[in-house]
């Protein structure tokens, strides 16, 4: 029972992790970043392609991949995003076109990726961190999953803390409700966007590490498996609240583990998107999501 | 010509179908239902068809028009369960009822054939009907988009208050949406299992929802014609693309991206705008009399004269 | 000092502002008037980097400002409150006005919020309240007040006084008069003309994209035509 | 290989004038996507085995040629690269798709117009469905049995299971061919949990199975869900014998490192198999490429010398008498690189071997220990 | 059309609308706090307040696109409470909103002619070409919404709801944005309307319009009635000089 928590809270961590940068820049500047899993992937990646080389501790694989997520995902601001929200008419239009830019602009690490390692599965065998387990009070836990649990709730709770308080992360919301109203107020809407698009794709890159790390490999194709399951767990817990994110992670990681330990398995999926459909029957904007702020 | 048609016969096919689906998610995106719904239920109308032929041994026509009948009333229901959701709320709530189908499909034992699927659905359908069928659909969609429906339809869309504010019972137009998405998608789905014969679970998956997307967004979301040009290019990228081996998907990434940047409107907007623009400079030149009071005696509106027929 | 010198903006093929020439000073208030689509929210919105111009200049305190972003722009003291609101609906009132001081040292907020407050006790009041569900008239005084937080040298106004009811107005306008009392120039678009006369000190009239009258407010008291078209019929009657 | 013995069965084709000068066969073998891996070592197998016919002059003067196509992952892009070649009378077999999806579509077209088409791997059902189809790897579950004998060895008595849903194989070996093989050599299934094709961290399931205490757990996964399963079934504590499928071979273990050893899983090829047929075909890849083959390549280098044989015994090349052949050649079995190979009906059989990753490398289970 | 219903409608001595004990509540905020008032058939009438007094509010309950917290709404008489306000629209009930509310996809004549649709028939497109003269739109008819000022799109507003000559017209602050002598156009064309008998009731500040214009005024504050009458009693009013019309206007009446 308790090692069933812990694993629901471990994959609820990954889940959070990897969902965190897509909320931050989807709930504030209205940026539903599908080359997010593709991002996460290539992180990772790219420091397995290192770490065959050199032999790395986990700091200098995760300072390689928040690297290499951040370039990555200025990048795609700078080349699809931006270009396109220029064009765009509307808003509402402007939010497709990402969307399909997205998974366009997704393919191309994708390709390069599978390519290299023939979609096989990568892990990071190389590097010097090892992982443990320890095992206590008749359970098991490693030091990779504590630091994941522990890593995803602290940054969890920073992100948090930097859009309710501080200036940057208020102007981040004002931008993706009225983008020329905020720059009136002389927000630069440019770099803050940039901005944060590189703290996104830096959590990418962290999150892709780290789960190669917990799990040991991924394959090409794991950052777009997690891209559904944060994606229901941004849209679960309410888009645009970051506190939502959190639980949403975790209510999906549970529901995933409850059906798994009562059933045989067969139907942990339709479970667990059955979950997100009731709660969106019985609350339409999510578990935390506001109600959209409209009167006649 | 017929050496051209019998090589690709399988990608003409396969074009009409692409149509037809990505017509199941527009459909509803036009009237400003953001729901996946008809990538869930082209599964239903693939797997009743193919059950029901392979196993009741019942005519084509037959078996799909029930699979359609059961699509529809699956719709309508998700329509009535799912009316208080909007937005991207709705979507993930619709792509879950994909999803769920999927799961229901690959757990169904004998009579859905498990992971493994659905074979040997056989049958006499071919090109001609999926080609006549999607004719026909074509010609009543590009009605609907017309005249007085057509202006409901984008009122119940860009802001369904002003649309009750204007008498539009927006609750049923999004009923409606759901339930010819649900035809929609029911007719690919059941096209695509007698065209092919077989079915599995994977086919029905994520992946059929980006893709009826990409068409749709590529070509453009608010005309049927749209979700042609977007069903042509997706359809036969892949093999115009096979010269250029492993960075094939490099390239089919590349053109997604540029068409997402370059073309806002989507293709179909980028011939809109060039025929209006063209129809403006000659109408410019041709006759500068013509007084503002001229304008509202032809009852065609620009928008739908825009749209090549 | 603050200027826009021959101004010309255009839509694609439309051209709406056609050599606009205005100025405001510290100190003053300058009253635009002018029928719909005469061309003044464009001009504000492209003095304020908002929308390029095809030619002319925006100078202020001897600086040529034209084509800068809109955030480099209030950062140098112009402030445009924009016509209908934009206030950030699903903020909340206490949100909205903490973006208003985005430039603003943060030492100073705390003064100018107590300032915008007493002004509008109403805002206090639904600080904690999302700014979409304020009525209109309420929002056009959070868009006022989200303004002021911005600390302005020049404070450009596009219709502030629309939807709001009289008493409202005028508190609006005499709290924009008691700020160009105290140093700040202002240059506002108003329809009510009337009430905008009372506080203005200059008056530009525009039209078609040019502008046709300008003066003292006196002056524009004394101009018929100005009378005619902004005041009705009866004011001209009564006035002379 | 050796020549195949001409017998009555050639006499039955009727005996067509002679062979053409050159036979080409189209390979539909992805060669970019998620299964390029196997689709490029198959093409290996396929050009090796070329070679050779050629050079032996198996055929005579004929030259056997075959031409590459990527389908790239598209069921569809396979569908109509299969109607395209039954089009061009160029082509008078086809070599199939190695993925499931592509051979179910391929192979409607291919009875319907009356092309040969022999695949490798695509190993659901509804591939080999009629007179034309063919296929050149038998189905895991034929040979899955032969892994009883480690089972005894390893002295099992209760097994737990953790597998993949989504692909048939790998349910119908959980499901159907571990509970019987139990039932023969005397071990009870304790806890068999299913997990998806999107399951990326198996800790819940494995901490599910491993309640029940079993002496052996099997983690029947695809390709790249492998090394991370090992990784946390041994994390979990688990270190007993692990029974897996062929999808961890080809050195998807590798990044499970340590954590990978003791995984054994019955293959129908490994490199170091007895049989001489076996070991021809591994010392002629060996030099042509420099490297071991895997059971992609041997798969690939049968099917060309069934088709090969097929030709040679039916005498002719048309399409009709190729079809004929490929049915005699099946009637008889014949030894390739995969060792014995018999047939039931269009479907490959044989005994297969077990091997076990240690860790770096697959050995056979037998010298492992 | 018009008269058809009205000779349809049998009591001509009830109220075409009635407001009963109106309250609407969001949460704490009582928008519209036990409210009732009557519109006679064929008047025009007004509402003055302070702003967040609840004028929109209450026009938001007489459409239905809020729920009452209390009271009802009767409509000839009749309860309607439970309709969509898509049948309220289409019994003769049309609005403008505070707000610019027009579909960008569509050019001007096309938004209008939505307005119409409810007509129907050859008698829209003539009330169409009818609505645009009178609201001084002609020339403008292919220009798209996103191309026009701000208040030649609050008469693009007005026009589409006059074209389906309705019963009863709610106009929220139709003349915002504009200047005197185009308000006079908008107040000229109320009269108008009136004529041919169209029920109005108009939410607007500008105090010396609504007096010109309006037959009965209603005054709000805090959600609640404080006043009603006729224009020239309404104003002077202590009550309402003091919520609402401030020092100026004191001064002028
Ligand atoms: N985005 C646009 N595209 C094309 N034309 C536009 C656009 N915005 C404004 N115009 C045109 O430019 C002209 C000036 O418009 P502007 O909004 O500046 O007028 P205004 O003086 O502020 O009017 P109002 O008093 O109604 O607000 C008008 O003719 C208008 O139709
Ligand atoms: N949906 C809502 N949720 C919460 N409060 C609301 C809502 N709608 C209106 N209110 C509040 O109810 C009060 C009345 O609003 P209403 O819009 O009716 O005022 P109004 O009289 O039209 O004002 P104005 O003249 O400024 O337009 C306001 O305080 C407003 O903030
Ligand atoms: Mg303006
Ligand atoms: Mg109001």
């Amino acid at each position: 029972m308790l090692q069933d928590l812990i694993n629901a809270l471990s994959l609820g961590s990954i889940y959070l992790l990897f969902a965190l940068g897509m909320s931050l820049v989807w709930g504030t500047i209205g940026i539903l970043n599908f080359a997010h899993g593709a991002i996460f992937m290539f992180a990772a990646f790219a420091s397995y392609v290192i770490v065959e080389q050199v032999r790395l501790p986990m700091l200098a694989l995760i300072v390689i991949g928040a690297l290499v997520g951040a370039a990555l995902s200025v990048a795609v601001q700078v080349l699809a995003f931006q270009p396109i929200l220029q064009r765009a008419k509307d808003l509402r239009s402007g939010e497709m076109q990402i969307l399909i830019g997205g998974i366009g602009v997704a393919a191309i690490p994708l390709a390069v990726a599978e390519e290299e390692t023939g979609s096989n599965p990568f892990g990071f065998s190389a590097s010097s961190y090892a992982t443990k387990t320890y095992a206590l009070l008749g359970f098991r836990i490693t030091n990779t999953q504590i630091l994941v649990v522990a890593a995803a709730l602290l940054i969890a709770v920073a992100v948090i803390a930097w859009l309710r308080m501080s200036r940057s992360g208020l102007a981040l919301r004002s931008l993706g409700v009225d983008p020329e109203t905020a720059s009136l107020m002389g927000v630069n809407r440019r770099v803050l966007g940039l901005g944060s698009m590189a703290v996104a794709g830096a959590l990418a890159g962290f999150a892709g590490v780290m789960l190669t790390y917990h799990l040991g490999a991924i394959t090409p194709d794991s950052g777009d498996t997690l891209l559904i399951k944060a994606f229901a767990a941004v849209i679960l817990g309410g888009v645009g609240s970051m506190a939502g994110v959190v639980v949403g992670s975790y209510v999906l990681a549970l529901a995933e583990t409850i059906v798994l330990t009562q059933t045989s398995g067969l139907w942990v999926d339709a479970v667990s998107f059955g979950v997100i459909f009731a709660v969106l029957l019985f609350k339409s904007e999510g578990l935390f999501g506001r109600k959209e702020v409209r009167r006649t | 010509m017929t050496a051209w048609y019998d090589s690709n016969i399988i990608l003409i096919q396969s074009t009409f179908v692409g149509l037809l689906t990505a017509l199941s998610l527009q459909v509803p995106i036009r009237f400003g239902v953001f729901s996946f719904a008809g990538v869930g239920c082209y599964g239903i109308g693939a797997y009743t068809t193919a059950i029901i032929v392979i196993r009741l041994g019942w005519p084509a026509p037959l078996a799909m028009g029930a699979g359609m009948l059961l699509a529809a009333v699956t719709g309508y229901l998700l329509a009535l369960v799912l009316s208080r959701l909007g937005g991207l709320y709705l979507g993930m709530a619709t792509i879950a009822f994909d999803l769920i189908v999927t799961v229901v499909v690959a757990n169904g034992g004998e009579l859905t054939g498990g992971p493994s699927g659905l074979f040997g659905a056989i049958s006499d359908v071919g090109t001609v009907h999926v080609a006549l069928t999607s004719l026909v659909v074509v010609v009543l969609l590009a009605l609907s988009e017309r005249g007085r429906f057509g202006r409901r339809v984008e009122a119940v869309r860009e802001d369904p208050e002003l649309a009750a504010a204007m008498g539009v019972e927006v609750r049923h137009y999004r009923q409606l949406a759901f339930v010819i998405s649900a035809l929609l998608g029911a007719c690919a789905g059941g096209f695509n299992v007698l065209l092919r014969t077989t079915i599995a679970p994977t086919d029905i998956g994520f992946s059929l929802v980006t893709l009826a997307l990409t068409m749709i967004i590529v070509g453009g979301s608010r005309s049927w014609a749209g979700a042609f040009i977007g069903a042509v290019i997706f359809t036969w990228l892949p093999s115009v693309l096979e010269f250029s081996g492993q960075w094939q998907k490099v390239i089919y990434g590349v053109i997604v991206a540029l068409a997402a940047i370059w073309v806002p409107g989507g293709l179909l907007g980028v011939i809109t705008d060039a025929y209006r623009s063209w129809q403006r400079s000659r109408r410019a030149g041709g006759s500068s009399d013509v007084g503002p009071g001229d304008g509202d005696r032809g009852t065609v509106s620009p928008r739908a004269e825009g749209t090549p027929a | 000092m603050f200027e826009i010198r021959d101004l010309h903006v255009s839509y694609g093929k439309v051209t709406a502002v056609r050599g606009m020439t205005l100025s405001a000073e510290p100190g003053k208030v300058t009253l635009v008037l002018g029928a719909n689509g005469a061309g003044k929210t464009t001009t504000l919105r492209s003095a304020a980097g908002l929308h390029k111009p095809d030619s002319g200049s925006v100078v202020l305190d001897g600086e040529t400002i034209t084509g800068l972003p809109a955030h480099k722009i209030v950062k140098r003291g112009l402030v445009l409150v924009p016509e209908g609101r934009h206030v950030f609906a699903p903020l909340t009132v206490m949100e909205n006005l903490r973006m208003g001081g985005y430039t603003t040292a943060r030492g100073e907020t705390g003064a100018i919020l107590d300032r915008v407050f007493e002004m509008f006790p109403v805002l206090k009041e639904r600080q904690d309240g999302a700014a979409g569900l304020l009525s209109g008239g309420e929002q056009q005084m959070l868009a006022f007040g989200r303004a002021l937080m911005a600390k302005p040298k020049i404070m450009m106004l596009d219709e502030p006084s629309m939807g709001l009811a009289p008493t409202m107005v005028d508190t609006v306008l005499s709290s924009i008069r008691a700020m160009a009392d105290s140093g700040i120039g202002v240059l506002m678009v108003e329809q009510n003309a009337e009430a905008g006369l009372e506080v203005a000190d200059d008056v530009a009239v525009v039209a078609r994209g040019e502008v046709v009258f300008s003066g003292t407010a006196k002056e524009a008291r004394s101009n018929s035509s100005v009378l005619r078209a902004f005041l009705g019929e009866a004011a001209l009657v009564s006035e002379s | 290989g050796g020549g195949g013995t001409a017998d009555d069965g050639a006499a039955a084709n009727g005996g067509a004038g002679g062979l053409p000068s050159e036979i080409t066969v189209m390979a539909i073998k992805d060669e970019t996507g998620a299964v390029a891996f196997t689709g490029l070592s198959t093409l290996k197998g396929i050009d090796l085995a070329v070679e050779q016919i050629n050079n032996e002059k198996f055929l005579g003067d004929t030259k056997l040629v075959v031409e590459n196509r990527d389908p790239a992952g598209k069921a569809q892009t396979a569908a109509s690269m299969v109607t395209a070649a039954i089009q061009d009378q160029k082509y008078a077999a086809i070599l199939g798709p190695v993925a499931s999806d592509q051979a179910a579509a391929a192979s409607p077209i291919a009875e319907r117009g009356k092309m040969p088409i022999v695949y490798t791997q695509s190993g659901s059902e509804g591939v080999v469905i009629g007179e034309y189809t063919f296929r050149a790897t038998p189905p895991m579950t034929s040979y899955y049995p032969v892994i009883s004998d480690y089972i005894k060895s390893k002295n099992i008595k209760s097994l737990g299971i953790v597998y993949n849903t989504s692909l048939p194989t790998l349910k119908e070996v959980a499901e159907k061919v571990l509970p019987s093989i139990g039932e023969q050599v005397g071990y009870e299934v304790t806890a068999s949990v299913a997990v998806q094709m999107t399951t990326q961290d198996f800790s819940a399931p494995i901490s599910q199975v491993l309640k029940t205490k079993p002496d052996a757990v099997a983690l029947l996964l695809v390709g790249g869900q492998n090394p991370t399963g090992m990784r946390q079934l041994r994390q979990a504590g688990f270190d007993g014998p692990v029974l897996g499928n062929t999808a961890a071979g080809a050195g998807n273990l590798k990044p499970a490192g340590e954590d990978g050893a003791g995984m054994a899983w019955p293959t129908d090829f490994h490199p170091d198999q007895p049989g001489e047929s076996s070991r021809k075909f591994v010392e002629l890849y060996k030099a042509k490429y420099g490297e071991e083959p895997l059971n992609y390549a041997a798969e690939g280098y049968d099917s060309v010398w069934w088709l090969a044989r097929a030709v040679k015994e039916a005498g002719g090349a048309s399409r009709d008498a190729i079809k004929k052949g490929l049915d005699a050649v099946a009637a008889q079995g014949f030894d390739g690189a995969m060792g014995k190979i018999t047939f039931e009906g269009r479907d490959m059989r044989l005994t297969g071997t077990v091997v076990e990753w240690n860790g770096t490398e697959e050995v056979l289970a037998g010298s492992a220990s | 059309m018009t008269g058809e219903r009205m000779t349809g409608n049998r009591a001509s001595s009830a109220p075409l609308l009635q407001v009963k004990d109106a309250a609407v509540h969001f949460g704490g905020v009582k928008a519209v706090d036990g409210l009732s008032i009557e519109l006679t058939e064929g008047k025009i009438f007004g509402i003055l307040g302070p702003n967040g007094s609840g004028k929109s509010t209450l026009l938001a309950a007489i459409t239905r696109f809020v729920d009452l917290t209390a009271g009802e709404i009767l409509l000839d008489g009749e309860e309607y409470h439970t309709l969509p306000a898509a049948r309220v629209a289409r019994r003769g009930v049309a609005r403008t909103f505070q707000t610019v509310r027009l579909l960008p996809g569509l050019t001007v004549e096309e938004n209008i002619r939505l307005g119409a649709d409810r007509v129907g028939g050859r008698g829209g497109a003539d009330g169409v070409r009818e609505a645009i003269e009178r609201t001084g739109l002609k020339g403008l008819e292919r220009h798209r919404p996103g191309e026009l000022s701000y208040g030649v799109q609050r008469r693009v507003e007005i026009a589409r709801a006059i074209v389906a000559r309705p019963r009863l017209l709610l106009l929220d602050e139709p003349t915002a944005g504009m200047n005197q002598s185009e308000r006079q156009e908008v107040s000229a064309l109320m009269r108008e309307l009136q004529k041919e008998g169209l029920t109005q009731l108009i939410v607007e500040h500008d105090v010396q319009m609504m007096v010109d214009t309006c037959d009965h005024l209603f005054a709000m504050n805090f959600g609640k009635l404080i006043a009603q009458g006729d224009p020239a009693g309404v104003v002077r009013e202590p009550a309402v000089r003091e919520a609402y019309l401030g020092k100026r206007w004191s001064q002028h009446v």
